[in-house]
């Protein structure tokens, strides 16, 4: 295959990988401090992208701004959404249904999902259609050979990836992250050295969800497309690469968001006039991998007493 | 006379630690031993092993003639022998009548043409079941005999470790492992229950007990041999009497920082 | 629990109380029966909304009201005088509807719901295996039907096979199913779930994204989809459907009921509770959860059969996540376990919002801040699972 | 003690029902039509759309000062899933004060419930679903159908574009029948007319990354792309192409011809073309007091699409009930002899399956708005195809 090609095609599973690293990481550390599933996770990226959408849209008809300005703004506001709903549903639902059985929890937040989505739908006018999201990055196209890509699409790659970085650093090298490990490893023993388990939590859910509001920005840049209806199979991809990672690892995620991404492109690759067969292979290959790993890649620390 | 349980070498490795080095443990028929040791000790893991639910590195376990090492849990309980947990591990919300039947399910019925079709077989086994559970939990508390249909999580802490002893001996084990049954109680808890134990023991001689306990008043009341485990070794074997004179046992103990 | 307390003392009633007990208890489940005929059948909206008020008022009485509380421990003390009652309703309800085919199709579909909540009841609620892929098996059902329906094989035979073809299909999950527990097996099913629709969609064997027309289902020679009259009357072909449907839950209900009242019930529930303690007593984990996985999915691809053979047609989008949630929140709302809930929990989720067709586009989120209001005020759902007691069946046998 | 209680409350339940009952008496006889479409989920916006310009239609209708009938419209959501679709259509047909009904968008529901409507008797118009078999499929006397099929799109789509000098052609459309459907006539039709269809690919319809699609596309380098899908597809596969840099031609279906392809795709839209079985709201007679009384009438969104057709099937379900009165008998034969009827869209003219005769038109994206394509700049030669200025 033309080496072009190739490149073009690496970079494409790239890029998919890292947003679905950045979101499954969000589910892996909900499940570290709570055991729990949140499932509204896929639809805390539409809200991001939607608010960074409003915000940017609002400004730029008000006023002309330059382009790092609207941008700033847009990832303000894609933060601070993505937090605000994420700490949100975390209060309101999560937190107090934490005794409540995992499937309990797993619906509550399906459901609330719904309502964001639907609030979406309703709110925006014509929210029903996509939307196009502005180009707030530099525009411009680099190439080599058959191998083009836009100047802003490396931007996004090298923010995700930093970002991911940046989680990391935040988990092992911050007092919240401290936190969230410590909760993690044992809620009530944290609770003991003074840690509080609620603010805590909400400090995971926050920052995951900033996660998610940023995953949405980064998709509307990227796409320069979105609607009502994106979050929800990124949801349940993002929640397929935590499980096959791993829940509750840092690392585990983004290699279950890489190996997907790239299962995706892969086959379409492979197999270009039956590319529609991807998902199935996609989704077979996941039951797969969790029948030879059942507590996925990287194993989470058994810490059942007996 | 060969012992009822044998083990000879045992050894059970996770990852770097040992948590049992070669520990040889045999028990008789209708004997009661102690087995003591600080924390970490390996007391819980040698329970684990023996009930299957670590696999041992390597050792040998037999038990009445039969070879159990590595064996699977389910084989290990079917072959008779029952046990307790440090933690409650109840079903609160179940009645305890159903809790105590558990520990008999090994011996009863479980097809499904009995649960959907042959409901009478059924039912001549329920009556059976509850009659003996009846008088089973009335040995330690009529209370518990005449709530048999309440939820466990009803009642008090040392109703459910007794609720829990019954669900171990409804089966006949001849082998039963307690794993502290002092923990959460009161002295005075404790003592009563030992009584009860003493008092079930008379009824059963053939039945052989191993004794998790921190609680050296138990131990001494109730056990006629005790074993002490450090670092995943046996240190010590004998009458309780010498164990208390043991300079071992005493520096495993201060060391261990009980 | 407070119901279940109060039960002993009921047992120490006399013969005849005995009899004025059976009488309030019949009363009782009949004015509900009627009172959720009588949802299903009208199209007022404020009609709608004065019996949802009127059932929620009647759920807070029977739990906040001594008197209350007394009959409704009655109800779980004769669980017989209830099946009875409710047997002898649904034939009352479908004999005064006999015509209104609107209401027969949302009394079918209610009772195939409940019947595929009941395998799932099986699955998650005794043996604790999550299932997200119900809808899958059920369109599975389906599919059989409408690939052997016009075989000439009876009909009858058609719906065995499908509850034999879910529960094989099922098969290929098994290993990881068994394997994993919580969110990874979770997963498992939500991933088949999807796997299978795409699969359907882009596959053409199976009618591609078209689907596969689906023959009525028919009975000893008997098409239900021509059935106009009985004797003297005129009725809806929905009839024979809702009285199958209704029969298929029956069924269902007593498999479910028998296998919870037996010492395999015990099993299963040792098992989900504590599998540490469960294969300490001896207990296969792989056994039990094998055979609830297996049995539920047969249920819920029996019940996906008659669907299909009454909707008359089957698609990829009837195996959809969405539906999955569905009947999945028919389970958790209802009270995991509880098949009566199961049956309340279908009529809320199935029928209320097409009774709510007036706030038309609103009609999602509205149901979506329902069933979060539901789980958050309610987190063991509208009929919580009572406690079994044997006690009654160790009296009798 | 408990039944008492529960009793009287089922009595007062009863009693505010009854109080809350709508007091009959008006003047005029109402009469009950049926919308159903979708309301929710992904293709609510064209549901919507339908169903206001439904009830524009309705609310005209009844301000009519010689109405014989006051007209009232009852919409019914089929969350675009079949099986709800027959609920709903059962529902609406077995209540026997519905006399007719504007039906469906998704052809997945809309052939699922042709056999409710002809069981019950229900005369139907469609009014946005495409797929042939809908209307050809059967011979029940009840469906109707004034928009066009995917039949006369993709013959149209064929014949143009090979007309404009394209060869090579790459076919993305969606899994669902719709975008099936309309691969396979694109397909059957592209052939005799010399073009060549180079790679075909099959995508999930909620499918948000097309890259690697995209890719394979860059390396096959077609004059075309050409999608069979809705909407939001068509977004993202125009989007996208730019991201990748393709110059190739964007062309499309029905589905994408929509105010949210232009507003969705912004800049890139431009020069896409279109394929859709109706004229422009500016061409016909009445298509500007449409979108005046649209917007007069101040709903929440755009008429979208089909809008215009909803509009004139409603349009002509009332006209047949004003000429036989409220009976579905007579309405289901008025309909079935349809022909030369004035409607918003144009001549309505019912064939042997009570198809709608029309001819597709083409359009192109011209400065933010679909254009009808004779009075483009396109085809007056001010402005170039995309594709033709990359590829030819």
């Amino acid at each position: 295959m033309d080496p072009g090609l190739l490149a073009q095609y690496v970079f494409n599973g790239l890029m998919l990988g890292t947003i679905y690293a950045i979101v499954a990481v969000g589910f892996s550390l909900f499940f570290g401090v709570l055991d729990v599933i949140k499932f509204s996770h896929g639809d805390v990226v539409t809200v991001g992208a939607f608010s960074a959408f409003g915000a940017a849209g609002l400004v730029a008809a008000a006023v002309t701004l330059p382009g790092p300005l609207a941008l700033a703004l847009g990832l303000l506001a894609a933060l601070g959404a993505g937090a605000a709903s994420g700490m949100l549903i975390g209060r309101v639902l999560v937190l107090p249904l934490k005794n409540a059985p995992a499937v309990n929890v797993l619906l509550a937040t399906l459901m609330a999902g719904t309502v964001l989505r639907e609030v979406i739908r309703l709110g925006v006018p014509n929210g029903g259609n996509p939307k196009p999201f502005p180009a707030l990055l530099p525009e411009g196209v680099l190439a080599a050979g058959s191998f083009s890509v836009g100047i802003d699409s490396v931007i996004i790659l090298v923010a995700g990836i930093a970002v991911v970085v940046a989680t990391h650093l935040v988990i092992t090298r911050t007092r919240l992250g401290l936190a969230i490990r410590a909760v993690a490893q044992d809620g009530e023993v944290a609770q003991l050295a003074g840690i509080s388990f609620s603010r805590t939590v909400l400090g995971t859910f926050a920052l995951g969800s900033m996660l998610a509001g940023l995953a949405g920005l980064m998709l509307g840049l990227y796409y320069r497309e979105i609607n009502f209806n994106m979050g929800v199979l990124l949801g349940i991809i993002g929640f397929a690469c935590a499980v096959v990672g791993g829940l509750g690892s840092l690392i585990g995620p983004i290699l279950g968001g890489f190996l997907f991404a790239g299962i995706q492109t892969g086959v379409t690759v492979v197999l270009p006039f039956t590319s529609a067969y991807k998902d199935v292979v996609a989704f077979a290959v996941i039951i797969l991998l969790i029948g030879l790993f059942p507590t996925g890649l990287i194993a989470e620390k058994s810490s059942e007493r007996v | 006379m060969s012992a009822l349980l044998a083990c000879n070498g045992l050894t059970m490795r996770f990852g770097g630690l040992t948590a049992l080095d070669g520990v040889d443990i045999a028990v008789g028929k209708g004997e009661t031993v102690g087995l003591v040791g600080p924390n970490g000790s390996g007391k819980t893991t040698f329970f684990n092993v023996l009930t299957g639910l670590y696999k041992p590195s390597s050792g040998a376990v037999r038990f009445a003639e039969a070879d159990l090492f590595a064996r699977s849990p389910q084989e290990i309980g079917r072959a008779g022998v029952a046990r307790t947990f440090q933690r409650s591990r109840l079903m609160l919300d179940q009645t305890v009548f159903d809790n105590i039947a558990v520990g008999a399910l090994g011996r009863l019925d479980l097809g499904l043409m009995t649960a959907l079709v042959r409901r009478s077989r059924f039912r001549r086994q329920l009556s059976a079941l509850v009659e003996q559970a009846t008088a089973l939990t009335r040995r330690f508390n009529p209370q518990i005999a005449a709530n048999l249909f309440r939820p466990a999580g009803s009642f008090t802490m040392i109703d459910r470790r007794r609720i829990e002893i019954c669900r171990a001996l409804i089966g006949a084990p001849r082998l039963l492992l307690l794993d502290e049954p002092s923990a959460g109680m009161t002295h005075e808890e404790t003592r009563q229950l030992m009584d009860d134990l003493l008092a079930f023991r008379e009824e059963m001689p053939d039945l052989a007990i191993v004794l998790v306990e921190h609680e050296m008043d138990v131990i001494r009341r109730i056990s006629d041999r005790c074993i002490v485990l450090n670092f995943g070794k046996k240190i010590f074997e004998g009458p309780f009497d010498a164990l208390i004179a043991d300079r071992e046992v005493q520096t495993a103990y201060l060391g261990g920082g009980e | 629990m407070s119901m279940l307390q109060l039960a002993p003392t009921l047992d120490t009633a006399n013969g005849r109380s005995v009899g004025l007990q059976r009488v309030v208890v019949a009363l009782t489940v009949a004015v509900l029966f009627a009172g959720g005929g009588f949802l299903l059948h009208t199209e007022e909206q404020g009609q709608v909304i004065a019996l949802l008020a009127a059932f929620v008022a009647l759920f807070a009485l029977g739990e906040k009201l001594p008197a209350g509380r007394r009959v409704a421990a009655l109800c779980v003390a004769h669980p017989g005088t209830v099946n009875l009652t409710a047997a002898v309703m649904v034939l009352a309800i479908a004999a005064a509807l006999r015509e209104e085919h609107y209401t027969l199709l949302m009394m079918a579909t209610v009772a195939l719901f409940a019947t595929a909540a009941a395998g799932l009841t099986l699955q998650m609620a005794f043996a604790g295996v999550p299932n997200f892929a119900g809808a899958a098996f059920f369109a599975v059902g389906s599919y059989v039907a409408a690939v052997l329906g016009t075989s000439g094989i009876p009909h009858l035979l058609v719906l065995v096979i499908a509850g034999l073809a879910a529960a094989v299909l099922g098969l290929l999950l098994l290993l990881p199913v068994l394997r994993t527990r919580g969110h990874y097996a979770a997963l498992v099913t939500i991933a088949f779930g999807l796997l299978l629709r795409s699969f359907l969609e882009v596959n053409d064997v199976l009618g591609g994204p078209q689907g596969m027309k689906v023959p009525s289902f028919s009975l000893f020679g008997l098409s239900f989809s021509r059935v106009t009259e009985i004797g003297p009357y005129d009725v809806s072909f929905y009839l024979p459907y809702a009285l199958a449907g209704c029969f298929l839950f029956a069924l269902a209900f007593a498999v479910v009921r028998r296998l919870e009242f037996s010492f395999a019930g015990v099993a299963l529930d040792a098992v989900r509770s504590d599998e540490v303690s469960a294969s300490v007593f001896g207990l296969s984990i792989a056994r039990w959860k094998a055979t609830a996985f297996l049995m539920g999915n047969a249920l819920i691809g029996v019940a996906g059969a008659l669907y299909g053979m009454m909707n008359a047609f089957v698609n990829p989008n009837s195996a959809n996540f969405g539906d999955s949630l569905i009947m999945l929140s028919i389970l958790v709302l209802g009270g995991l376990g509880n098949l009566w809930g199961a049956v309340v929990a279908s009529v809320v989720i199935l029928v209320i919002p097409e009774k709510l067709q007036a706030i038309q586009e609103f009609r999602l989120v509205i149901f979506a801040l329902l069933v979060i209001a539901i789980l958050r005020f309610r987190p063991s759902g509208l009929m919580p699972r009572v406690t079994r007691d044997f006690s009654s069946f160790a009296k009798e046998g | 003690m408990k039944m008492k209680k529960s009793l009287s409350a089922l009595a007062c339940a009863a009693l505010t029902a009854l109080t809350l009952q709508p007091s009959a008496g008006f003047a005029k006889d109402t009469v009950k039509i049926a919308f159903i479409g979708p309301l929710t989920g992904g293709n609510s916006a064209t549901g919507l759309g339908g169903r206001n310009s439904a009830a524009l239609a309705v609310d005209l209708h009844n301000a009519k000062p010689d109405a014989k009938y006051t007209y009232e419209l009852v919409p019914f959501d089929d969350e675009c899933k079949p099986n709800v679709g027959v609920q709903v259509a059962t529902k609406a047909a077995s209540d026997k004060s519905i006399i007719a009904g504007i039906t469906h968008y998704c052809s997945a529901v809309a052939i699922a419930t042709v056999e409710t409507y002809n069981r019950f008797g229900l005369p139907v118009v469609v009014w946005g679903a495409v797929l042939p078999e809908i209307t050809y499929g059967n011979d029940f006397k009840e469906i109707h159908r004034v928009n066009g099929t995917m039949i006369n799109e993709g013959k149209m789509a064929a014949e143009f574009l090979t007309k404009q000098g394209f060869k090579t052609f790459v076919v993305i459309h969606d899994t669902t029948d719709y975008g099936k459907g309309q691969n396979k006539y694109f397909a059957e039709n592209l052939k005799p007319q010399g073009g060549d269809i180079v790679a075909t690919f099959a995508v999930s319809p909620d499918q948000q990354d097309f890259t690697a699609e995209l890719t394979k596309v860059k390396e096959l380098k077609p004059d075309v792309v050409f999608i069979g899908g809705l909407t939001p597809l068509g977004v993202r596969v125009r989007s996208q192409m730019d991201r990748l840099g393709i110059p190739a031609q964007l062309a499309g279906v029905s589905g994408i011809m929509s105010a949210g392809f232009i507003e969705g795709a912004g800049q890139a839209a431009e020069g896409t073309v279109s394929f859709h079985n109706g004229a422009p709201l500016t061409k016909y007679a009445d298509g500007k007091a449409f979108m005046d009384a649209y917007t007069k009438a101040g709903y929440r969104e755009d008429p979208d699409a089909y809008g215009p057709f909803a509009f004139s099937a409603a349009n002509l379900v009332m006209d047949a009930i004003d000429k036989v009165g409220p009976d579905r008998k007579k309405v289901r034969d008025v309909l079935n002899t349809t022909k030369g009827y004035k409607a918003l869209v144009g001549e309505v003219n019912f064939d042997d399956h009570r198809q709608n005769i029309v001819s597709a038109n083409v359009y192109v994206a011209q400065d933010g708005k679909w254009v009808y394509w004779p009075d483009s700049a396109y085809a007056a030669g001010t402005k170039k195809l995309p594709g033709k200025t990359a590829g030819n």
